[in-house]
């Protein structure tokens, strides 16, 4: 099969929907062609395709971006909003959360809101603390909306063509240093349904269960630990919410043991709800307490190495599968 | 003095009653202890409402507020559904989950009404684009308050609108107060229409309890609008004639205002426009006590009607919950 | 000792903290006397006594309310600002997050940022979906900041004073239904410190960890199943976050099982880091899985039934236990 | 022609170059690959933040952006705790914790930079709004882009400051880009500073490249403000003359407009100011080449500076911290 980036599979999967459905189109700041298609290149080709209307550059106005989202999915279309990055939807919230989100219950169904928010971000890039934040327990405590995240090309063609077909809010995070990751083009009218976990690998001892770029640092951590006779199980959420509970309760119940993994600050983090589903529903067959790795509870630091320092690397990952598995 | 034909007279003035005449009964309903719920009284600017949803066509989307009794029951939601919300009922447009402050109904074009200081303004460009990217044709009508004119949204709405010429109309319902502050202790400008300029967009001001000048202001920025010459502002100059919401303390309004707004009353003057255009005081008369008779069956169809289900506060959530 | 309403302990608060030091001042919509002292009275009297610079009526503009209060706080001040009721945080979450709470960490400690934002909110007088949510856990995900909330009129005298006083900002959360309860005025000066819980009730079979409004309700479900053999031990958090981990942990170590509850939808809540972290530092002592209640994953329904069948009820919480304590 | 007397004018020069040659030897260090991090090029807008600074006092307060190095450098930041910042380094002003567009120093005024676009003028309103608290007769001077002026927190700011008559200058640097977006792409008004008049407040535009213009505008408003007078906001029309970030494509600016820019420059047209003013070539060169051999000295002194502790992740999160 044919390798793409992750940039190409989301531009894939926005290009296709926008070639069936007439009622999609994209608005943001620099995502048309004069503009050389997006700071992040996802929208990159479109205009050239479906004119100016349908993939719309918009003033630094994030809450007017999302404000138009939702009123234009009231209308019945599709809007894919871009918010540049993350910490933007500081600006916004109020058009997410007590609109997209509570519009099709506060009207008693009549106005569902399917609009898609893209965003992105991510630890590493040296953008500092206004810049690098991941937000998703914000909008995970909110009712009526889905969060999606996705760790590889395939899924995000796939996660992101299901968020522009479901008739709901969707956050959609990407996270930067994902962008030119490379893997395989699942290829046209691939979805990868909302709310379905995937098992990124199976193994025995324990279920590692995270989303987004630390997948790929959970999948290293998974086959390094095998080499000491660690078998952990990894579970990709891809949705973060509502999640796949039935997918990770049944992992923890063979395993017994469970660790959750985001490179959102561990205090209040999702791996909080997480963890505490867990040991309420799996109590009987868990073999100790659910650990929880995270992002350092502070700003996210400018020096190089202090943002290294901020991030849940693979030895503080490594360190809490020994403590569960009673190795340190 | 532009004219005003008489059916389009006729029907400003039905549209206008039933906005005050729905105001008294809900007032009444409230003060007899028979109903108990959060209500946002529009006496003082039934007429700007009215107007403006005469101005409009049936498919025309509009946004309002908590104070959007007037654009709802001008717009044309049926009466049973629009009582059945505010008691909370499951006759109510929403099932009686949205509530007083949060009445939706697209069917007469009612898309959003929002408790959110300015967050309707965003969204009505939303809709505008939705119709200039399909080409239905439709114009969207956002009302607000003079308060809401100095929230964020109010400026990057307006700006975008611009922008894009989307067919919109920002109509400012300016009655002086945003809850208990009056227009000079908030806003630092003389006019809020004035405001436009900065976006490159029309901008007028025009004095809400004169028909003859809130009718034509909306109808040409609806043409406009209709004609992809984009958005206009309009501030529509109008009094609160009560508290913030019913049963507020007004005491800080100071008593000067609280003259100069019965001298502003638009009930009295749109009657004697009607008078001089030649309408008899009984054709009005019964103009009214038709109106009279409607809300009193749809308010006793909703006193009547059930409650929802109490499983209703899951449903709705997401479409798998519906 | 005199009774005193919560109104009343939270304008003597200001009150004081007004009269001791110049540099504290209250802003927000509606707070002057020409308004008549907010809308929910708390700051009535003040203008009178301090004059219109220090106790300034703004435009309807939260983003610039929380940014004037930043500013004033970075110039040395102690500025009070109000958010009328806590939905409306959603307009201001940079002010509060990407600034406030960054502030300090990415001056490398030169701008504390001593603000409080006080603001309302609460389940129960039909303000319906969009002026009723309690957002505590957005704030508590937050390096950098202080969530505070009281649940009696001592405390919110002592609490709102410690927070004029903490060099850092504090979101100061009340509670609607709250601003009549009465209790005893703890007299001028008092203080009660940031990040210490309270133990409201002692008891041995169960802890019950809450904060705010549902104390009340904790309260009473304590002493109803005292009746039927369940001693319930009550703990009133105070804040929120950071809190008092040392207090809620030897809790539970003594009774050997918990139970989180509060208003805030339950997903993604804030019992869920604190469920997450008792079991994870209480393995031993504990004798089932903490279990939580929280309000119904939805927006907040109109219909007074509805909103009363919303909420986190009095036979929920004492079902929850009896399943703890295998009485169900 | 306002005059602006030699003293003043060396003084503008020597910060005006400052500015220039710290944004040449940053651009000369990531070319070389000798630092790499986020750089937002200042080419262009030398002018204008030279000018600024130089009207105000020492302690006036800032509140500056990302692109903030002209109000820093020409504000007087230590140039070995700049670069220190820039570089990461425990030496920095905020102990490499800040980085590139998060520069804090105090002692100097800058009070903040913000990376979140829009967000430094509410917060200016504040440091302003306790100078007229506490009488200290500070001015605050916030700087922002032409993108910025369409975000809600500019709305919401100058009405705020307006209506409270604050000491704070709004100063639009109208670099005719926000990102990858041309002015006429994101905005539909004919200049950012007519907006002011919606606002009942004084706004001008000026020429950022032309010192007679801007420096004067500046001053004007400053002393508008320290005397009690209220806010004023200034656009001054320049160029971003590089990319938007240091690296960053710029292909979407068309030739004409590089053309226009390049012809606009602000240096050149100084260094002939300077000429007519009677300072010989000689002395201009040695002023620059005094600010080379410091620049040059902070750089080195940043680059040999020890790393931030480890453990800073850990402190200054709140006061029990620090
Ligand atoms: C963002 C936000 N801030 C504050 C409020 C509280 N609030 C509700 S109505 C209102 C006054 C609005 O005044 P205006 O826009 O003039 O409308 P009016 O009530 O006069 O119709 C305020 C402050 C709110 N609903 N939303
Ligand atoms: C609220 C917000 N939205 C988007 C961004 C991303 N962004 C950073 S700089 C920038 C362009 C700003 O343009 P302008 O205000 O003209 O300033 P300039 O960069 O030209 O100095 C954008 C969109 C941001 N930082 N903050
Ligand atoms: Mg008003
Ligand atoms: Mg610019």
């Amino acid at each position: 099969m044919a390798q793409i980036t992750m940039t190409q599979a989301l531009n894939l999967a926005i290009d296709e929907a926008m070639a069936e459905d007439p009622g999609v189109f994209c608005l943001g700041e620099d995502v048309s062609a004069k503009q050389g298609g997006g700071v992040f290149k996802v929208t990159q080709g479109l205009t050239e395709k479906y004119g100016a209307h349908r993939v719309r550059a918009t003033p630094i106005s994030e809450t007017a971006i999302v404000g138009a989202a939702v009123g234009a999915a009231l209308a019945g279309q599709r809007p894919i909003a871009e918010i540049m990055l993350m910490n933007f939807v500081a600006v916004c919230m109020d058009q997410i959360v007590n609109h997209a989100a509570k519009l099709r219950f506060m009207s008693g169904g009549q106005t569902p809101c399917p609009i898609v928010i893209r965003t992105t971000t991510g630890v590493g890039v040296g953008f500092g603390g206004q810049h690098s934040d991941m937000l998703e327990a914000w909008f995970a405590h909110v009712a009526g909306i889905h969060v999606v995240t996705p760790s590889n090309p395939a899924d995000a063609r796939g996660l992101l063509r299901a968020s522009i077909d479901a008739n709901d809010p969707v956050i959609f995070i990407e996270n930067i240093l994902c962008y030119g990751l490379k893997g395989e083009d699942p290829g046209p009218g691939y979805r990868v349904p909302l709310g379905k976990a995937a098992v990124a690998r199976e193994g025995s001892d324990i279920s590692l269960i995270t989303y987004g770029r630390t997948v790929l640092d959970a999948l290293d951590v998974a086959s390094d630990l095998a080499k000491e006779g660690i078998s952990v199980e990894v579970i990709d959420l891809r949705t973060i919410a509502p999640y796949d509970e039935a997918t990770v309760l049944a992992s923890v119940r063979k395993t017994g043991r469970a660790l959750t993994l985001h490179e959102a600050v561990r205090p209040f983090g999702t791996g909080a709800e997480i963890a505490a589903n867990i040991q309420e529903k799996c109590w009987d067959s868990l073999k100790g307490p659910v650990r929880r790795v995270g992002g350092t509870f502070s700003a996210v630091p400018f020096a190089s190495h202090l943002e290294q320092a901020w991030i849940p690397t693979k030895p503080k990952i490594v360190e809490q599968i020994k403590l569960a598995m009673g190795r340190l | 003095m532009p004219a005003i034909d008489r059916d389009k007279l006729r029907d400003i003035y039905t549209r206008t009653m039933k906005v005050n005449r729905t105001d008294e009964k809900f007032r009444a309903l409230l003060m007899q202890g028979k109903v108990a719920v959060m209500y946002y009284c529009v006496r003082g600017q039934e007429l700007v409402s009215a107007a403006a949803m005469a101005a409009l066509e049936p498919q025309d989307y509009v946004v309002c507020t908590y104070r959007g009794q007037g654009e709802q029951t001008a717009k044309g939601i049926p009466m049973e559904k629009w009582w059945g919300e505010c008691l909370g009922k499951a006759t109510g447009t929403c099932k009686g989950k949205g509530g007083t402050m949060h009445i939706t109904d697209p069917a007469t074009g009612i898309m959003v009404t929002t408790g959110v200081v300015g967050s309707g303004l965003p969204i009505a460009n939303g809709l505008a684009m939705a119709s200039q990217n399909n080409g239905d044709g439709r114009v969207t009508l956002v009302s607000f308050g003079d308060g809401a004119a100095n929230i964020g949204a109010f400026h990057e709405a307006l700006n975008m609108a611009q922008l894009y010429k989307l067919p919109v109309i920002f109509l400012c319902q300016n009655n002086r107060y945003g809850e208990h502050t009056a227009y000079a202790d908030h806003t630092a400008s003389p006019s809020i229409a004035m405001r436009a300029e900065g976006y490159g967009m029309k901008g007028v001001r025009v004095d809400g309890n004169d028909v003859f000048q809130i009718y034509p202001a909306v109808k040409e920025a609806v043409e406009r609008a209709r004609a992809g010459e984009g958005p206009t502002l309009i501030e529509a100059m109008c009094y609160r004639m009560m508290g913030h919401f019913f049963g507020s303390d007004f005491s800080y309004m100071p008593p000067e205002h609280l003259e100069e707004m019965k001298r502003e009353d638009p009930l009295p003057k749109l009657r004697k426009v009607m008078l001089e255009h030649q309408f008899t005081e009984e054709e009005l008369d019964a103009i009214v006590a038709e109106i009279d008779a409607q809300i009193d069956a749809a308010v006793a169809h909703a006193l009547a009607a059930p409650l929802p289900d109490v499983d209703e506060i899951y449903r709705d959530v997401l479409e798998e919950t519906a």
